[in-house]
């Protein structure tokens, strides 16, 4: 259904990889119109990885500089792992969208306006000069190829026939948008077409909402073709991923389909207990429609009921989850260290945003780390874990619930608002190789037996038998205050409390022997080795790989588990003369590593609500290696 | 794990519901008599001893659930009907029992206690009211009166008390019953219907704290002013009160109104209890001590509002019947997919 | 600091109390009719601009303070009352409005908007109800009709929902009123009343979010419906509403009845409105639709009970009374002291 | 009044120090007979230290071990640190208590019992196995220097003439116990007496009370002085002490004094919010006293309305102060975070107790360190004090309001159970020496200036101003949103971001630059310091000065300033071959150190509720000092 060129055109530049953007107002349907861009890409085989980039307000006033929404893709014909530092092709529905973005764009790199939209109110709306056009300034069309196109105007045209109103024809100029840029990159308009046949065709059943999405896409595909407006097109071939059945997932997805996937395996129910907080709250809108899986989901009146819930449910059987962000994590606190004393399964989800107090809701930061070692009152140990793409989100999301069983504590998942929201493509596993996970309750008794005792220990893992109520036999109450050790019962004991101290932290270190060693991405000795942990990996593998392409002995190893560390993580570190830690905050991994290895690992931080940006990343790490004076970044 | 369909249950009695450890309230405390009218209660119920669950706060109350022979949370301060639901959730089948304080089910857990009532889930909240807080050696607490001297209110309180009532019919329970824990006859068939109830069970307990707060319930509980200081609710009868029951409540312009019975006004001028009536329940809400006698017994009483427990299961089913057996490979997978060869 | 006794007050108008910063709400959306009126009643009032203290939690509504020239907090989610309190008891001459959202304060925040209620402190809560969580895009609120399909509720909520002004009556709250956002006009009075008053005023508005809730309160705004769904309450005048003011509410057994006009029934067998009379208040709270028209308009209104500030300062005065001058070397030395030399 | 030997006594035995406890039931009495005791041995002009213990319950059941109740004085005519290890008399006035505390007794140690009291009832209800009475028993009466005293006989008998009732009359009982124990100390009665007269005599108008205590108190002196129970009377001389005046203090005390001076030196008023919790809840008891001070106290619904509420009156110009224990840390953690966003003076008193949950509520412990450092989500500062000693808090508690109001900041004040319960003598310093505490508001305009940028900072400090509600020409908004450097304004802008990350962090860290540098107790270098902070400051200082008078280089210090360290710390480390940190938790503060300074700091880390037994701690030391392979504690 591709349109066939009539004339034959001048044969496409072929490129590696293209950082495009698209921006506009919250009511542009940027986000939407890069979902669609990322899905064909991924169709025709490209690697991908997106930053949707969407302000705090639902719909600020349009045309103001908060109401900027904004969503990347890189597309690429071999591996990448970020959605890319600088932006290739820019398409600006707006003038605040333009003035957002300008700065990101390379010199030389594509940028499509709708011009339509660049006129006095809205230029003065975003803040620029009276009679001040950027669009005819000399800076924008020396620097930039700018490709100005009136695009509100053009869709209109193509939509006369249509009667649907003119409000709903105007919001079709993404599509007209998104054809543009398809001719461009020589992509096909098949799997949009489909979309909205789909979405609105049947689903929703406004076929008309379908059609002149379709036309107007079509409509700014012929437009690009006719109007020779680009020097040339470009060509971004597929990437040599393995064979396989592939889909585009985000971080949340996955980590909500991978919470599924676990209950599966270990044959249990989950009772998914949360509060609404950006940038977790798709979790819970996902989960919910799950019903038939076994999974209860609760909106809370708070997040202290919330993990208070997910506790009770625990208690009572089901696998108990609570997911939340930074504020909701401070507010579970008291109740997850309650999860601890009761030695009972919780997962707690934790997707960071840019802190602290409400901070940038919307943005990305690695700051609840240490939060989530210390931040509850008493020693009061969690298994911490963190996934290092959106797609890692599935297996570590299993993992979360695998460790909350095997070892009957709290487990923390620390995703991050840039994995949670960003996308790559997944070659989707078979849930056959995915291993099943054991859970045994005490059968009840049917004669009066043994008294129960809740808190004997497995020799191996210390954990105690989870048995639950309805259970005939195994009445048995936990609580809050100090226990004796294998009766459970209230113990002000002295030698007692510093032996259950002891063996929480013991029981919680011991996780160590289930969890993979740390695996070291390139040689396995040498300079430098860049250690993360978390929502950096794509940056800091990228930036790596080039640096160990340009001859440098760097190697990386990215942290999924954090408390207790792999086992091998002290050789590792021993075996590279400089340790260097990026991450997106002050340095708290930096921290625990300095504290537990005495070595100088030195830290790369920066907090700009987004991920690193690699190059800068590159070029801080050949700083600090070529440095022997070895400072902290600034 | 799901316990419906008895057939036979086993005879049991109060000490098959008592723990091995030691009851360590205050001597006097009146936490003790509620304690032994639940062991007694529970045996009379049709249901098995191991589906049973005690949840509480903190407080000394809230130590309530060690002390009973079932399983047993005791969960962190205000938190209780946060908990309970969670255990509902995961088991609708379980009997679940929320007992704790005034200061816990109403200071800092406000909140989770009107919101179990407002969603109707199926527990029983017993409220141990001694209007202070006891365990931590006597503050006032949300049910204090106004004036109240204590640890951090030298000078008297300043608050105006709560009425937990009110707060009960405001967020729609749909049982709400209050009772004394000196008068355990009574006490027995209210937190027995309160168990039995379908929703959100809610019983204000008039509880003595020996220690910090002796006097406060005295016009309740002594013999000489009860019995114009309170009156029992029964459905279907008048409202009748008074040592010599020759006192009467009547409708007057909308509100309520003590009479004299005698004189022309007769037992067929008062408002004659009715547990169904939630409109009823406002009114009653508003009678407190000394202006009106207050009520106890079961205040409100409504079976057929559907449970927060029952619509999530069905709503299970209907996702179910919707979907078939789930297959995690096709969820996986999701809907849009491309295969690279 | 203190801010009492002014003689002379500028004259002040909507735009003294405007920020330069961009408003962010959706085209649309309730909450610009609610600010302008705001902006608009403020300068009516004899106080002072450095007096007003607007405090909010989180949420969409909760931006307010940000486009109030006045001293303003916009803290973290719930909270707002509890922050106001602070700022009430370091200086009770002035002026504070919290103002957010239904989830903000009902949601996480219950426990603290009740609790404010019942202490009576002196300050306006401008509840903006639009039944959903709006700046988290679109999951249930409390008050958010049972049924209702959300983000999170994919096949309906199933919690009953809580009536704010049921709340209020029930904490004892001594300002309790409803506007709507489309009608500015009352709004304006309402929110003049409620700032007004001496203690905690409370004020349900209903507002239109036009992005996840568009329709919520269309039986209340449209043309068509709002006479019948929705009843003005007017101090002393009987409670009549309809298009064609042809129905009105009357008692029958201490419980409201829609009647029709005529027929033998007159505007005297109505119900007068007091907003004086606290059961009245209780009485309304179980108004709802679509069984009854909604109540708009001042509900209730004590003046007379003391306020939380005025008692803190009262309790301050007594003790300055009773010890005279403080001196700090005296108490720092407390009456147990021994001297070596 | 002291009743005057009729015979000649034989001349008493003269000891250095000795350690005395009270026990018996929650309804003995003893806390306020151990008061007594410790309030005549401070008048005697000894040195003290006392330690309370009580249960977490309120009244057990009579006779229970649940129920038992003690309180432990050490009184000395040298200085000394702690309550101590071992005691020398034990005052059992029943067999719970004689049960429940034996094993801390020294060998041939003094122990009275109140032989009516074990009966059968009794012996059974503490668990003794039938027929058996510890008072018959060989290994009781050959171990120590048992001394039987029927005292409810006595006490009944010396009171046959008030017609008060059995009940008032057995409550005597600790009065008369009291009378031998003072006889036997040779110390003087005047001062309890003193006491009766003053609480019961006049306050409360019940002088039948205050009458039959002092008769049995007299009656157990007599009784002392007659019976030759006692092999001899022991005489502990008066301590040196510099000159002054003196009082008893507990920390709890302290702490509720010293907020009051700092606010009486900073002119400004308090309202310090509060929720009740154990061992925190005596400050807001002591201070609802002072509203003459201008000190406002609100018992709020929880935790987190007392932090807002102290956050709301830090706004409106008050000092918002809040108080809790780590429970309530943890419910606050998220409005603390508010309060460093919108950088407004906030003191956090947190009293620790055991934990994690609910743990063991009237315990002591150190574990919530970490948390109040990292307690909260995003790069969230606080500064960190904690005081040493029952009086230091005064000295600490002004300190933290001075921080609060001079960086504008929240500055937590870490006490804990031993500390807020224990007590100390304290030479009343001059409140005239305390210098004032300055802080400025701008003041009204009188015409319309310049805007006002509430984020403008002082360039030393880099805090803002402190503008106040009811100021003409200074309205401001603050919020938890991320805010514009200078303005205030809500910004997502990446860079402001990263700025102002670090000016928070930097905000707090110039703080160093008015808190004093670290002191070292003995010589400034060697072979080991070991390093401490809080409550533990008196067993780690009488450990060390015992190891050091043996002869060993060992030198102690103790951090009262966390966050920032004193800027002199790294310096000391440096000098001493061995750093040894003694924590009751799992290694707080040596994680911390480790990870700054990269030294291998060995823990003492021991959990019992209590604080460290001096023993103990001089011999791990030693070993830890001995052992060339410093392997960490177990
Ligand atoms: C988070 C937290 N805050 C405070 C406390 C201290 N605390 C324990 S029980 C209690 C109040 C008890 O009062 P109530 O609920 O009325 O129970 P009662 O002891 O009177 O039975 C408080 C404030 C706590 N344990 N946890
Ligand atoms: C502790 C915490 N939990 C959750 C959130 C996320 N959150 C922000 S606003 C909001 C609800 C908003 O609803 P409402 O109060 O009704 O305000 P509206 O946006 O509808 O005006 C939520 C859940 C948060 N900011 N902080
Ligand atoms: S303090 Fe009061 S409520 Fe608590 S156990 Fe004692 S008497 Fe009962
Ligand atoms: S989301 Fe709704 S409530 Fe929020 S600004 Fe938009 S219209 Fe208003
Ligand atoms: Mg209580
Ligand atoms: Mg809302």
């Amino acid at each position: 259904m591709t349109p066939q060129p009539t004339q034959t055109p001048t044969e496409p530049t072929t490129l590696d990889s293209v950082v495009i953007r698209f921006c506009g107002d919250s009511g542009d349907g940027m986000q939407l119109t890069g979902g669609q861009f990322t899905d064909t890409s991924a169709f025709l085989g490209n690697d991908f990885a997106t930053l949707p980039d969407y302000p705090a307000e639902i719909r600020a006033p349009r045309g103001t500089m908060f109401g900027v929404s904004g969503f990347q893709v890189h597309f690429s014909s071999h591996d990448i792992f970020t959605p890319g530092d600088t932006v290739n092709a820019l398409v600006a529905m707006n003038p605040a969208g333009l003035k957002a973005n300008i700065e990101d764009v390379q010199p030389g790199g594509i940028v499509i306006v709708n011009e339509d939209e660049f006129n006095t109110t809205n230029l003065k709306k975003c803040g620029y000069p009276q009679d001040y056009n950027p669009l005819l300034d000399e800076q924008l069309t020396s620097n930039f190829t700018l490709v100005c196109v009136p695009m509100s105007r053009l869709t209109r045209e193509a939509l006369t026939e249509s009667d649907i109103g003119a409000k709903a024809v105007d919001r079709c100029r993404n599509m007209f948008a998104l054809g543009i840029v398809y001719w461009l990159y020589e992509r096909p308009i098949e799997s949009s077409v489909r979309y909205f046949e789909e979405v609105f065709g049947k689903a929703k059943s406004k076929p008309e909402i379908a059609e002149i999405n379709i036309n107007a896409l079509k409509a700014g595909y012929y437009f690009g073709e006719t109007a020779e407006l680009f020097p040339s097109r470009y060509r971004v071939l597929p990437a040599t991923h393995p064979p396989g059945l592939y889909r585009r997932i985000s971080g949340n997805k996955a980590t909500e389909l991978g919470l599924v996937a676990a209950a599966q395996k270990a044959n249990k129910k989950i009772v998914y207990a949360s509060y609404p907080i950006t940038p977790a709250s798709d979790i819970i809108h996902g989960l919910s429609h799950l019903k038939h899986f076994g999974v209860k989901t609760f909106q809370a009146e708070d997040e202290i009921a919330a993990v208070c819930a997910a506790i009770g449910a625990s208690f009572a059987g089901d696998i108990g989850i609570t997911g939340t962000s930074g504020p909701g994590v401070a507010l579970k606190s008291e109740a997850m260290g309650l999860a601890v004393m009761l030695e009972l399964p919780l997962v707690v989800v934790s997707v960071q945003r840019a802190g602290p107090a409400t901070g940038m809701p919307t943005k990305t930061e690695q700051a609840d780390l240490l939060q989530s070692f210390f931040g509850r009152p008493g020693e009061s140990p969690c298994i911490v874990i963190a996934p290092c793409s959106p797609s890692d989100c599935f297996m570590m999301a299993i993992e979360a619930v695998r460790l909350a069983l095997l070892h009957m504590c709290p487990v923390i998942f620390m995703s991050d608002a840039y994995l949670a929201n960003g996308a790559e493509p997944w070659l989707i596993p078979d849930m056959n190789d995915i291993p099943p996970i054991e859970v045994t309750h005490p059968a009840p008794l049917t004669s009066p037996g043994e008294d129960f005792l809740p808190y004997k220990r497995d020799l191996e893992t210390l954990t105690r038998e989870w048995a639950i109520p309805g259970t005939a036999g195994y009445e048995h109450r936990v609580g809050g205050l100090e226990k004796q050790a294998e009766t459970g019962n209230v113990s002000y004991d002295p030698d007692n409390h510093h032996e259950m101290v002891r063996i929480r932290e013991e029981k919680v270190a011991r996780a160590v022997k289930t969890i993979p060693p740390l695996e070291v991405r390139g040689p396995d000795s040498g300079d430098a080795l860049v250690l993360g942990w978390g929502g950096t990996f794509g940056s800091i593998t990228t930036a790596v790989d080039q640096l160990r392409a340009e001859g440098r002995s760097v190697s990386s190893a990215h942290l999924r588990y954090i408390n207790p560390f792999p086992s091998n993580l002290g050789e590792v570190l021993s075996r590279f003369k400089t340790v260097i830690i990026p991450e997106i905050n002050l340095g708290q991994l930096r921290m625990l590593i300095r504290a537990r290895f005495l070595i100088d690992a030195i830290g790369i931080n920066v907090m700009r609500g987004r991920p690193f940006n690699v190059e800068y990343l590159t070029q801080r790490i050949s700083e600090i290696m070529d440095d022997s004076s070895k400072g902290q970044d600034r | 794990m799901t316990c419906a369909n008895h057939t036979s249950l086993p005879v049991l009695n109060a000490k098959d519901f008592t723990t091995d450890q030691d009851v360590r309230w205050c001597p006097g405390c009146g936490d003790y008599a509620i304690l032994t009218c639940v062991r007694k209660v529970l045996p009379k119920l049709p249901f098995r001893k191991e589906d049973f669950v005690f949840v509480s706060g903190i407080g000394c109350a809230a130590r309530f659930p060690y002390y009973m022979d079932t399983f047993g949370v005791h969960s962190i301060h205000g938190r209780a009907p946060a908990v309970a639901t969670g255990v509902k959730l995961a088991n609708p089948d379980l009997h679940v029992v929320v007992v704790s304080g005034d200061g816990d089910l109403l200071s800092i857990g406000g909140n989770h206690t009107m919101h179990a009532m407002r969603r109707n889930l199926d527990f029983t909240i017993l409220l141990l009211n001694n209007k202070i807080y006891g365990l931590t050696k006597g503050q006032y607490s949300p049910t204090s009166e106004f004036g109240k001297v204590t640890a951090t209110t030298p000078f008297g309180s300043i608050d105006y008390p709560i009425n937990p009532i009110s707060l009960a019919v405001a967020c729609g329970c749909t049982f709400i019953a209050r009772s004394i824990d000196i008068d355990m006859k009574h006490l027995s068939v209210v937190i027995q219907r309160a168990i039995e109830h379908k929703g959100t069970s809610f019983v204000e307990i008039y509880q003595d704290c020996n220690i910090f707060n002796h006097q406060a319930w005295f016009y309740a509980s002594q013999k000489d002013t009860k019995a114009d200081a309170t009156i029992f609710l029964e459905h279907g009868k008048p409202l009748i009160f008074g040592k010599d029951r020759d006192k009467g409540i009547r409708f007057h312009q909308g509100k309520m109104e003590i009479v004299e019975l005698g004189n022309g006004v007769t037992e067929s001028d008062l408002i004659v209890h009715d547990e169904t009536d939630h409109s009823l329940a406002f009114l009653y809400a508003q009678m407190s001590h000394p202006q009106f006698p207050e009520p106890l017994g079961i205040i409100h009483a409504n079976p057929d509002k559907p449970t927060y427990d029952t619509l999530v299961q069905k709503q299970i089913k209907a996702s179910f019947e919707r979907h078939g057996e789930p297959d995690l490979q096709t969820l996986i997978n999701g809907n849009d997919t491309w295969e690279i060869k």
